[in-house]
């Protein structure tokens, strides 16, 4: 399956760019998709820990499983206002 | 209610408006300003970049919120993005409410959410040429 | 530091500009407004009256006070005389300050300090063409 | 002696004017000032128990001695901001 993966802050050149297409195997967890960031874009790694991952939209928990398509946006920690 | 991401500096008296009610007895405003001096460098500008669509929705829900709990209470709440020099205000956060100290409260709240929910990013631009993200609040998902 | 009292309505970005300064990383803003209802009244307007030279010298320590007791902390503080009809904004008080919390809390204090301190009294005009004194706070003298 | 004798709020119709010039004997105590006050404008003697004076602009004890020229201000309690 394809999703779309956005990256903020620190993220974006950890990634290597703010937004990309994102081949992956069907129906992985949220858990499974950090692992394999990690793999993909080692540069995330040591950010990951901190990194929340929204989908659609929407913080999401490690158990909650991705669909094609989805936007999957990783989210360091924030600092508005 | 009015909550939005905006790319030029406030019109505070439009904010005051767009919140005034007869039944209200006071009005307050919180405004963020770019301090020219963070953890002792020397701050030039600060680009405020943000997981726009993400944003726009968390910052009409902390008003949601706290106008439902608050008889009367009227917010508006906008977060500037993009490059703010020193001096220039980056979020603003407006309420009327009947109680005066409601108004006050709401504000206050209302900041506080924003630090800690808003997907919104501060890249700090200093004096020396260089740069650095501030990344302070980690984001939480709510309980499952 | 500015307090005064006027007969005119305020000038909201003037009073902001007055305590901007770069160090600081907020400024808040407290107006109170004349409500169309008051213990179940309807309300059209209230005449406010004060003890002149005593009010502003009272303003302007109450200021003075809660500068002194926070670094880098600026207020400005207006409180306007005469008829104001609901709706319109009776006090305005400012401040800004590198500590985002303390222009909140600065404000919110010299509201507090004003009603209590300042020689300054509403007369409220009803619908039905009654009006009547609001006297609220004793004034006490600092102990001898 | 004189004083200058002003009246704000719900006063100034006990006293029958804003301000007035008002004879007493001199020295008079802030205690004693209240007591003439009553005989002399009877219609503020109810009102005098939450009634503070100022004497030239800062409040006083009822020790305070009053002196010739001083201005007596009749303060209910206020209600601003």
């Amino acid at each position: 399956m394809k999703v779309r993966l956005l990256a903020f802050a620190s993220a974006v050149a950890a990634i290597g760019s703010a937004e990309r297409e994102w081949e992956l195997a069907s129906d992985l967890s949220v858990a499974e998709l950090r692992q394999r960031l990690a793999l993909d874009y080692p540069a995330i790694a040591p950010l990951l820990p901190r990194i929340a991952i929204a989908i659609d939209g929407a913080l999401v928990h490690s158990s909650m499983v991705v669909r094609d398509g989805a936007e999957v946006a990783l989210l360091p920690p924030v600092s508005g206002g | 209610m009015r909550a939005r991401l905006v790319e030029t500096d406030f019109d505070i008296p439009a904010l005051l408006a767009a919140v005034a009610d007869p039944a209200c007895g006071a009005q307050a405003l919180f405004l963020g300003t770019v301090r020219n001096r963070n953890d002792g460098r020397e701050v030039l500008a600060i680009d405020y970049s943000a997981y726009r669509s993400m944003a726009e929705n968390v910052l009409a829900r902390i008003v949601t919120d706290l106008e439902s709990g608050e008889p009367g209470l009227r917010m508006a709440l906008e977060h500037r993005l993009g490059r703010i020099t020193v001096g220039g205000a980056s979020i603003a956060i407006v309420a009327a409410s009947p109680r005066r100290d409601a108004a006050l409260d709401a504000v206050r709240r209302a900041l506080q959410r924003v630090k800690t929910e808003a997907p919104i990013w501060k890249h700090e631009i200093y004096a020396d040429g260089s740069r650095s993200w501030r990344e302070q609040e980690p984001l939480v998902p709510t309980a499952p």
